[in-house]
């Protein structure tokens, strides 16, 4: 049983959690960076520790004073959240190790999807298609020419323990192959100690569609939909949404059918994604998120399950005590995400709210935005019954939102929404670049 | 330079005005004079000079050594062993001044510099945060 | 076609309406007090007209002037909220002779319900059970002393024309008659202007329960389950949850059929409510709110029907498109009603937010609340599978609010959510006397 | 320059205005002035002393007629009519100044007092909110 759990993590997400532990009659204990004492997640939570600077490698990043954090404050769980040590299966090994459940999937599970050739190749197995390329780590440049020739240009190399966008490499032909090569084997070293590269065929301005699933770590596996997060800029996901707009029918119970089968095939426990890249009439498998994410809120609202409640039961081994027949995704939820472009102080915060609206913020009036953290600054989530009314709702509610104080994207946002390739549901990872970079080209 | 006497009475109200008294009064054979003015906010941040702050001697110095990391504080290195350090006991620099127990190691937390202990801040064998103070201590 | 409407009202409602307007497409103009210009409501709508000073009666009871501000914006349709003039059969009478959609019932359906003789003389006919007692006006003093001796006292003197509690008087005995006749009589007068009074049983401590309807005027009604109301200070409603609980499922049904029968018989048009009275196994009809109510969202958010939107559409002649079959109730909502306990400027508001919270407010930080108004700061709506699942994501959600500046009800709020008495259900209109005014008298 | 004997009153005054001074008191073989001044808000923010405020002349006074309902506002009692008035007209109390159309009802508004128009603030033929300033005149 759980009693107490510490929130290895920050912002909005600590204070989502915090959220679950308070309904759940959890109590909750925030482990937190000097900077981030006054957020409201460290606000709301039952306990607090410090566990080091600024810095996200001097605090946030530290296993060390998280796991004695959790120890001395007698907690039985640690929830890492998103980023951070999410993902990282040494990290969840030492909770393991330190007797706590780490609220999230086994540390085995974590190291095996944590490399993309690994991931490709379960993938494979359990019969979900994957890019053309190849299933092996590149042997060296010559091997990566052949591969490439076999597949055709364009293709892209990749960061077998890669994310976020480093280590990749699109290479247009055969002359941009050697550079290339060199660039993400050294990005690859640098950004996650490991040279280990992949090819793969290149697919231009895909749409990205994820599946979100539940798991118990026993065999039962449910998904709660798919989610459409094509808006995209450099990789930093913009708006996303459920159900994926202009996807087949077919595609769509394909694509979770799939899912569910990787789910099983990896003895999957707790929350986690699917990724794929859809080009067309076929879709590829990207990768497994083996985490929650930025964007659950939207499978929340279409499918009525409290994903983070969802973990922690998970986490107490109660067994997912929902089957696919339980889940009714009903109805359509569109995120947007609004982000700072600069640090300083909010002088002036207002969210929208009313019907239909949820915000997912650890912001108000007078918070500081420190500069060592990401920018999110706030999620607003509508849930709507169709895709016409819940774009008619999101923009009723950017409309009531002032933040003053720091620049953000809300125009940009705001842009997005209003434009026609968007309205249309013609969504793919080109649509940023089409409807603000060319604009301002024109502009 | 001008005698009390000779004083012309534009003169006196310069002369307060850029002083910082509150009061004045003045009595001379011919006449007697009094000011005052009640100091206003405005008043107190212009005219009246800033309180002259003593630097503190190097000795007096009182700075606080905080936890470096999340862990178990204790003063002695044993159960029943003597505490490193105790109130009025000095330390060289890179002396230890207690372990602080984290992952099931004991971390000695060494003085950076020389110093005294003025006061132990933290519970023995209780938690310390990051940053949590520790020690008092007197530069020496 | 309705492409433009006017809010005549103010506060929360009226910010309600022109979200709902946003959300359809169609146009606003607020219409507001000369106080009122800074608030939300004339901000997010299209346009603005002053009608008046701060007092209601010389704004917004104007009635020419709120028609004229319709007119001359070149408005379709009005929609008067909640109090002021939406229960005015004379203001929608003169509404609908300007060849501008009322919306809500027809005036003459209001002028019906209105008198609470004839609605109960309706409510009988149509087979709703209503309290033992007089279904005609009280002649004099001696009609009523011979109506409750053949009732038994405690009985209940009402104002025809009345509501809210005035021109209420309980008469315990034979000896305390004359004199409640006489001030029943005179605060109907003053009040309502009608001296027409009635009497019924007097039931102690009942539960308020009522059921929320949609109908479109040609015959097609469907309900939305029932809401309980029955914590209340002074007739003033502070939490209010659907579905009702420890309510037996055969009465929430025969409660429900009672009153779309009602409403057939009514040949009602529009949003409306029927209240009843709840007495042991026991449930009696009190009134017909011919309008929207302040508790909407509790309904809105366990049967997915925007009621606000609803009316709209029933008032552009588009006919319910709503089947009683199409409403599928699911899981359990509770609102918190936050009202000031003062005039005076906030200086500071932070209401909740996160998952399964609604907020519906008009005020934020440095919003000066006007003495001339009611006292409703604030509604906090929360959604949840189970009413025991709601309860705690309400206390995490009033945990959450900062209010400085005026003193508020939130103290008490918290005190009533924390109670045995409303944590198990056991909820009556003598609840805040028992768990408030009590544990005050005890402290 | 000014000795004390030789001061007159109006520089003493001037001095004390231009001074921080909230008291001042002088006795001179001859004579004895006392000055206090309570510091007001204004006083306090500096030692500058209030603008003399110059107060209107009657008939300076500038005042706005506004709207006491929402209507459509005429200046003339029918389309092809002369206006009520004109910027320079006087008019008396009662007289009437304009219309405002509301409820099919064409509503006169009349002066409260006399005054001559000096601007028309409302555009004839628009509608007019209530509090919607209409004229701007002088009171007579």
């Amino acid at each position: 049983m759980i009693e107490k759990i510490l929130i290895a993590n920050r912002g909005e997400i600590a204070l989502r959690i915090v959220r679950a532990c308070k309904d759940l009659g959890i109590k909750s204990v925030v482990a937190h960076s000097t900077v981030d004492r006054d957020t409201m997640a460290v606000e709301f939570a039952d306990e607090h520790v410090c566990i080091g600077s600024g810095p996200t490698g001097e605090s946030y990043l530290q296993a060390d004073n998280i796991i004695m954090a959790a120890c001395l404050t007698r907690c039985d769980a640690i929830h890492p959240g998103i980023g951070f040590l999410s993902e990282n299966a040494a990290f969840a090994k030492q909770v393991e190790e330190a007797g706590l459940a780490f609220i999230g999937p086994a540390s085995d599970t974590i190291a095996l999807v944590g490399n993309k050739v690994a991931a490709r190749r379960i993938a494979r197995k359990a019969g979900v298609p994957i890019t053309p390329g190849g299933e092996e780590a590149l042997i060296d440049l010559d091997d990566a020419l052949r591969i490439a020739g076999s597949l055709g240009y364009p293709v892209i190399i990749k960061a077998s323990a890669g994310g976020g966008g480093r280590g990749m490499r699109i290479v247009r032909d055969e002359e941009g192959m050697a550079n290339a090569y060199a660039l993400a084997k050294k990005e690859a070293l640098l950004f996650f100690a490991d040279g280990e590269l992949h090819l793969e065929r290149y697919i231009q301005n895909p749409r990205h569609v994820e599946v979100q699933l539940l798991a118990d770590g026993h065999g039962a596996v449910v998904h709660l939909g798919e989610r459409d997060c094509s808006v995209q800029k450099r990789h930093q996901k913009l708006f996303e949404e459920s159900p994926a707009p202009r996807l087949s029918e077919a595609m769509r119970e394909a694509m979770a059918s799939a899912s569910v089968a990787l789910f099983r095939a990896l003895g999957y426990r707790g929350a986690g994604t699917v990724e794929f890249l859809v080009d067309g009439p076929s879709f590829y498998f990207m990768e497994v998120n083996a985490r929650l994410q930025v964007e659950h809120p939207v499978s929340e609202l279409v499918s009525g399950v409290d994903l983070v409640r969802a973990q922690i039961e998970i986490a107490q081994g109660k067994g997912l005590g929902l089957s696919q027949a339980d889940i009714h995704l009903t109805g359509y939820a569109l995120e947007c995400r609004i982000n700072a472009q600069g640090a300083g102080t909010l002088t002036r915060v207002r969210m929208p709210s009313g019907p239909q609206v949820r915000v997912d913020t650890f912001l108000e009036s007078g918070s500081v935005l420190s500069p060592h953290y990401d920018s999110l600054l706030a999620k607003v989530i509508v849930s709507a019954k169709s895709r016409d009314e819940g774009l008619a709702v999101m923009e009723r509610a950017l409309d009531e939102v002032i933040i003053d104080g720091v620049e953000t994207n809300l125009g940009e946002q705001r842009q997005i929404l209003a434009s026609k390739l968007f309205r249309c549901g013609t969504v793919t990872t080109g649509l940023y670049g089409e409807v603000i970079t060319q604009r301002k080209n024109h502009g | 330079m001008k005698t009390i006497e000779s004083l012309d009475i534009e003169s006196l109200f310069t002369l307060f005005e850029e002083s910082s008294l509150s009061e004045f009064e003045l009595a001379t054979e011919h006449y007697e004079v009094k000011m005052k003015r009640t100091p206003t906010a405005e008043a107190a941040k212009g005219t009246v000079p800033a309180p002259e702050t003593k630097p503190a001697e190097p000795g007096e110095e009182v700075e606080v050594i905080t936890s470096p990391i999340v862990g178990t504080f204790y003063l002695t290195p044993a159960p029943d062993a003597p505490p490193y350090v105790a109130i009025g006991s000095t330390v060289g620099k890179g002396d230890v001044l207690c372990t602080i127990e984290a992952m099931k190691l004991m971390n000695q937390l060494e003085a950076e510099f020389a110093c005294q202990i003025v006061r132990v801040l933290a519970k023995p064998e209780a938690m310390v945060e990051f940053g949590a103070p520790l020690f008092e201590v007197k530069r020496l």
